[in-house]
């Protein structure tokens, strides 16, 4: 296959999609001249079929759900509905300004308003504001929460966030960013948070707790209700990290658990595409205490009618974290993946995500992969280590997930957590079928045999993909992040 | 059970292979206070086909059509192209690109993406993207925080100009971590920061300068930029990034250029979409690269030497650096950023200077047109881009929601921000505003007035 | 210059390559007498900003919402899916699978079809596709008379219950080829063909069998096929595909089956759309197949003896055979038939059989709401598919136009074809229409008839 | 890559797409039960991702506009642009029922009835109707017209229509449809008509002729006038099959040259898609002679309001050639298409067309390739034939056109014309850059290359698909044209 150039290479000095702006040339009006751009930026000169067809053949490079089976870990990889991309993408939607007048934006504010709703009771929470752009939005927006509740009422000591080793790496950066410190608690050897660690660490500077549940190591945190009275008793609030809801959703209410404030990936649980890195949505709720505190805007209803709630209505509010309305589109597609699921729907979610990651667990097992925790049950996903395989035959995780590649399956999660040697965090979703499970243990079980036989072709892995291995140390070391046309050389 | 694909077989065998009875025995590690019961009712399910419709009629509630609202999100003509490509599955249902090899296209595009912005901005370096411009302001305070390893004192100073819900979301943002946002005052009577009167500065991290500014005005970007650098702070210019197709970039501003470009991406081919999702850009000097928040791609070589792309430098970033990264960004705005890419593909230099120069042509001809009204007049003296502020001799508020009633959007109040400006209006005219669509405002505005007198 | 890539710079170098001064040179064979000199004013050229808003402003006008108009074109759900996926670009801008190895993904996705196709009619062979219903009708019948090779007459009997504007252009595509239709005739009273008074007949080629019939009836296609058949007579089944998910399809009709399926496959997966691209299917006989019209994939394998698809019995083709082609059709309905192959894939029998139902039950709801009113009335009695006449005691075309000002679309009117059924209406309800719906048709034909009266 | 399996196997017994068919099950109503259908139909039984994920795979294994160069003679295979298809599928469209009542179509009926004047007005003809649904179905109607014209004059001896030799086979089939028996008529060596012949042929018997103009050897037909004086004399008409009109529209009109009738394929000139198979568009025009028999329906203007003319308004027409209006779907691209050409863009289509074919045919002449009619202009294709190469080097025009995909261009219509031997005709429209044309060039002379040092790398070509060259005569022979479980063995 012919590599494919950079666009700026398709370019011809005056070419141009004429069609796209208008036909009569440039007046400059009333600006002076010495605010004018002297040179013109350096963009792609294309016609349109240069562009299009350019861009419809990158998108084929891209492993995707509707293209591969995409059992990526802590990213709950589903089907994204295309039904909600077309109706998130209504004529009315997508041309009301956010500045809209109350009037013009009923439409878009029911939808909203809804949604807070079933977020609300699905989690056991006390309000929701959708405003977060992501989840680590979420998170933000779920420590400042913390950090406003403590000062309001008086209590500048809590200066210490406790965080699970094992937790994402956005909740510890989303601590510190809150201007808190951080303190990791270890994992005990059934996976779940060591308690005696945290009875330590909890005191007179908690602040609160950021935690996921089941965690990212795939299990559920059974004595999270012990967890929540001690670290309550220490004068703390717990942090819900949503980014793994899609295990319990319906199943078990982290408003039932304890948790004060709670994050929710709708680009997770509520299958609002991922686009190649996002957009998302951080969906905030909050119990009782913390519910004055949440980010504007929110959405209300008055009788029939719906309206923003601002700074007016919450004086409390940690204030906003997005010039409008964070992510309007992705909130509209998970309000209908939402109203599709309704009650059932939603519960079924949860037992289907399970039950697709016990089977592939329980079949890896049989087949002699290293099961993480082998006495417990994988949540919606779950950890296998290649250790030994590394060991032994100098094949490990990265190679087992590059081969994949190979075989037509996106790679698991490789090296996260990063407390388990050579791992793979394997999330296979519900929306996948048995068949698609069983061909990727096959495929699993097929690379180990190829390690054995010829460790160098799984090494060497991918074979048939648009590239081979890439080289991300010289990537990272001869820093090549922009085009520049000298540097193109002959195409 | 929609998007579920067992079977009752399937079920019956999957259990089998894990040796429990039923579904609920998976769930058995969950203590059982803590296994729900029945949830508050929830809506029943809806096939496509229900909500469908019901979508359609809440979108059909929604308004539609030639809009002057501008302040921070534009009505611009997006290209047909531009989101049949981008809502492609192996773009839409993609997920971040880690598996490099996997994810040639969307890797390319946003080293193509780059290197645009580079171009736009007239920058070195570009990252993948921040949620959006307001955000995006705050992730750029806190990189020259991390870059400006001279001055210590955390404090920034913002334009008054800016636009005010820029300043609550970096204040937002940037709150907890002991930084302090500064006002550098403006002149109410031009609209724009008087470079005449600035003041002495010292020990300050940074400065921050719209362009165009809140009222569409262009602030005097050469000496603010010369003035901060005089006194060792950075600059970070936050620009409407069509405009800069057209006018001066922050890496040509003064002597040196600006520092740190951000913004919002919206008027690169996103639809205003009620708000988002938009993306925040973020440009720097190459020196400043390693302070960076959010994913940068970055060329490399294969094991045959080939080509190909790779996210890169990803140990500033949380999942490798956690409490020590430059930011906590983990998803970021990709499926946009890959519209907009194909956006400005399609413009090219040439389109989006035309599209820039036709938006200020008919804002000119808007201001003229409406300014023909008695008592509507132009607040500021001076150039504008694509929006001016007027001012129409009585509360706008109320003129505002008439002229909605009348199927005119006529702007954004400016008293929400500053009582004194009760009467103002700020207005914004695109390329997609027409000679009848001037008209059909004047005429509205004219009832609207004298109905009110 | 819109859609033409060609710089300055690639004129001037081709021109040269080429060796001519200019591009008209390139004309020079073309006399000057017959070189175009200025053409009548064509309009403009508008930018893709202006034509996306001109055609926005029509799209509104025209009529849209729950529609009780049926005759031949059904307002169904279509899964959001069907159409996302069949516009990309590799289906949407692909040409006729002529180059096999280069378009699997077509001639797969034909094959499918096929499949499908003949699963639905229960016949062992269907084509790739004609135009529509009403233009394969005629294409099915040049084909009866090739196949039933005992009956040189030319003549075919057609249901005088088949849709009449089927029978109008099956007139247009046969009538120059000594072929004559003849009527079947109908019981007034039930809207279906009398089995009990059946003619009898001779030397003719074919029957044709409507099932449902124009006004929604069914007939009773087991007698009627066993009698042509007995007669040397093929028969030719239109019918509703959706309606064969419930009913008994013309691969099982009588001792034998029909000969000869097909129909239009707008209720399919196909939007309302103004009537069209609609697509034809027409499925037979194994034993016929070579006397079919139209292309058709087959399942071969390659080099390595791996499988793959082509078009196959080319022969049978124009582009080969021109004069003695079974037809002269070469593009057919491809786009519609990807559309419509995802949509049966989506639905499976049990989705479509559930369709086929609602629209029953919900047909029948709305006559029994309708008939509530003083003089409406069933036209026929007797079961229906979803579509029914309805008598409404007084001339339904200004009832049918004052319901559409009110925004109802009613019915087909079917005086247009029959005088003597001035008074009577053709309504349909498929799954789309809510109870709701019905009320408010129910409600706004009762002030209709009320001021009328 | 795997194979991809067919979609029934995929499918597992009661799995579906849930959310896409009415919840609840199914209830019969009053229909009897022997009218019901015993056995479901075969049909796939997949869940929405299974079928997306399979159709976007299957989408993937096409060459198209958007991928690849297209340089296929004959099909104006040009950029489709995205607008159209946006446009044409706005939901006031998309939704409006085709008996829907005039005063709830008019924005419909406006796009229809301007179609038809441009149309008129840049082919010269007196008026349009739209409703053919293909070029063949075009060609039917003015084949038809014709017939119904001489009937109308009681002239019924007229039972034979001339077809040059190098007309593409519908027209022979067209009149043959339309009940006429076909004459051909050789070609003299610079590719015109040859007129000697035609003189010969024409009497009493004489209806009418079919030509393209361009013909399909991608010449003009320079006496055109002539010939149009001649038929006319005898008392036939002349039917311009217009699958060629993008060599000349704007530039020359098929109304000035003499032609009584024609049709215009609007998926080939006016660019709508050609969807891997159609729809299409066959819009038929007719000068003052014919234009009473036009097909129905067509709309009309009154006033500002339109409304469609029927067989009351047009008594002669030859009727109706679909149900309802054609494929009016593909009449709204076109119409948006045509608007953005404008009249100046019309002329540049024929312009740079015709440009881009003798730039390629000089080139390729220039690399020593044999042009078939060296000594003529190329209109908007032209003949290459490799007869020297299947001689000297076994390896002709098949195993050119399978080579050039495995080099990322779709091949030219090859053995077309079929009186030109071992022939590539070419046509690479105005849509594509000169870079392109250049790659193609390049490709061309690789390939013969290739074919002097390795001949069975050709023969064998194409290597890089998802197939390899495909057994056809077994296709043929074995005739697999339905899947059926027992056949499809072990996936
Ligand atoms: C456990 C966990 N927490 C937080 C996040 C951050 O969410 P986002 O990427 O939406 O910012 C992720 C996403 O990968 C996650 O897996
Ligand atoms: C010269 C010529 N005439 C007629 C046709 C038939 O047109 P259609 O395929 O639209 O029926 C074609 C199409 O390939 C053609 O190239």
């Amino acid at each position: 296959m012919r590599q494919d150039r950079l666009i700026f290479e398709h370019g011809r000095p005056g070419r141009r999609a004429a069609a796209q702006a208008p036909a009569t040339a440039v007046q400059t009006g009333e600006l002076p001249a010495d605010m004018l751009r002297q040179q013109p930026p350096r963009l792609p000169e294309v016609s349109e079929l240069q562009a299009v067809r350019h861009y419809t053949r990158l998108s084929q490079k891209n492993f995707s759900i509707d293209t591969q089976f995409y059992p990526l870990g802590s990213c709950t990889m589903k089907y994204n509905p295309r039904a909600s991309n077309s109706l998130a993408m209504l004529p009315g939607f997508l041309q009301r300004h956010p500045w809209a007048p109350d009037g013009q934006s009923q439409g878009f504010l029911a939808c909203v308003h809804e949604l807070q709703g079933m977020l609300r009771d699905v989690t056991g929470l006390a309000a929701f504001s959708l405003t977060p752009m992501a989840g680590a939005q979420g998170e933000f927006a779920g420590v400042a929460m913390i950090r406003a509740y403590h000062r309001a009422r008086g209590d500048g000591e809590r200066t210490e966030i406790l965080v699970p080793d094992a937790a994402h790496g956005t909740n510890p950066a989303t601590a510190v960013m809150c201007g808190f410190s951080v303190r990791e608690l270890p994992t005990d050897a059934d996976g779940d948070v060591d308690m005696q660690a945290l009875r330590e660490a909890l005191g007179p500077k908690t602040a609160g707790i950021m935690l996921t549940n089941p965690s990212t190591l795939g299990v559920f945190e059974r004595r999270i209700r012990e967890m929540a009275d001690l670290v309550h008793e220490a004068g703390g609030l717990l942090y819900y990290d949503g980014a793994n809801l899609n295990a319990i959703l319906g199943k078990s209410r982290p408003g039932d658990m304890g948790f004060d404030v709670i994050h929710i990936n709708l680009h997770k649980t509520f299958s609002t595409p991922h686009g190649g890195g996002g957009p998302g949505a951080g969906a905030i709720g909050a119990g009782e205490r913390l519910q004055g505190f949440l980010p504007i805007p929110m959405a209300a209803r008055e009788g029939s009618r719906y309206r923003w709630l601002t700074e007016d209505d919450r004086p409390q509010s940690i204030g906003r974290l997005s010039a409008f309305m964070g992510n309007a589109g992705v909130i509209l597609r998970a309000y209908v993946y939402a109203r599709m699921l309704g009650a059932e729907g939603m519960v079924r979610v949860a037992e289907f995500a399970t039950l697709n990651a016990n089977y592939l667990m329980s079949r890896l097992r049989a087949e002699g992969f290293q099961v993480w925790f082998p006495q417990r049950r994988a949540s919606h996903e779950f950890i296998i280590s290649l250790k030994r395989e590394s060991r032994e035959l100098g094949v490990g995780a990265m190679d087992f997930a590059k081969r994949l590649l190979d075989y037509g399956y996106h790679a698991p999660t490789a090296y996260f957590p990063l407390l388990v040697p050579e791992c793979l965090l394997i999330e296979p979703t519900e929306t996948e079928t048995r068949e698609e499970l069983d061909g990727f243990i096959d495929a699993m079980v097929a690379i180990r045999q190829e390690a054995r036989r010829d460790p160098e072709l799984v090494q060497g892995a991918p074979h048939g993909l648009p590239v081979r291995r890439l080289d991300e140390v010289r990537a990272a070391r001869d820093l090549d992040l922009c085009w520049a046309p000298d540097a193109a050389g002959a195409t | 059970m929609p998007f579920i694909p067992h079977t009752e077989d399937d079920i019956r065998e999957m259990l089998a292979a894990i040796g429990v009875p039923d579904l609920d025995t998976l769930f058995d590690e969950i203590p059982a206070e803590l296994r729900a019961g029945r949830l508050p009712p929830l809506p029943p399910a809806l096939q496509e086909m229900d909500i469908s419709r019901l979508m359609q009629e809440r979108a059909a509630r929604d308004q539609t059509g030639p809009c002057f609202i501008g302040a921070g999100a534009y009505q611009h003509h997006v290209p047909a192209a531009v989101w049949q490509l981008a809502t492609r599955g192996e773009f839409y249902s993609a997920y971040t690109p880690y598996q490099a090899e996997a994810s040639q296209g969307t890797l390319q595009l946003i080293y193509e993406y780059q290197s645009m912005m580079c171009g736009l901005m007239a920058m070195e370096v570009s990252n993948a993207s921040l949620y959006d411009g307001a955000s995006g302001l705050g992730e750029a305070m806190l990189m020259a925080v991390r870059a400006n390893q001279k001055i210590r004192s955390g404090r920034i100073l913002i334009a008054d100009s800016l636009h005010p819900v820029y300043r609550q979301v970096a204040q937002t943002v940037v709150g907890n971590q002991g930084v302090t946002l500064e006002s550098l005052p403006l002149d109410a009577a031009s609209g724009v920061i008087d470079t005449d009167a600035l003041p002495p500065i010292d020990d300050v991290v940074a400065v921050v300068i719209p362009q165009p500014n809140f009222f569409g005005r262009l602030e005097a970007v050469d000496r603010l930029t010369d003035w901060a650098h005089a006194a060792g702070a950075l600059v970070i210019g936050v620009v409407n990034p069509l405009a800069m197709a057209l006018l001066r970039p922050p890496g040509e501003w003064g002597e040196r250029g600006a520092d740190i470009a951000c913004g919002d991406g919206q008027p690169l081919g996103v639809p205003l979409s009620s708000g988002g999702p938009y993306y925040g850009f973020l440009c720097c000097r190459r020196s400043m690269v390693r302070r960076m928040p959010g994913r940068i791609v970055g060329r490399t070589v294969d094991l045959d030497g080939n080509p190909g792309y790779t996210l890169t430098l990803q140990a500033r970033e949380q999942h490798i650096r956690r409490s020590r990264a430059t930011s906590n960004i983990c998803t970021n705005q990709g499926l946009v950023v890959t519209a907009s890419t194909i956006h400005m593909a399609l413009l090219g230099a040439e389109g989006l200077r035309r599209v820039a120069a036709r938006c200020h042509e008919q804002t000119r001809a808007l201001v003229q047109t409406l300014c023909e009204l008695p008592g509507v007049r132009p607040l500021h003296q001076g150039v504008c881009f694509h929006e001016r502020a007027l001012d129409l001799g009585q509360p706008a508020g109320p003129v505002l929601e008439r002229l909605a009633s009348r199927g005119v959007m006529g702007g954004y109040p400016l008293g929400q921000h500053d009582p004194a400006q009760a009467n103002a209006v700020l207005v914004c005219a695109t390329e997609c505003i027409t000679e009848a669509d001037i008209r059909a405002y004047r005429d509205a505005l004219a009832d609207v007035l004298r109905e009110a007198a």
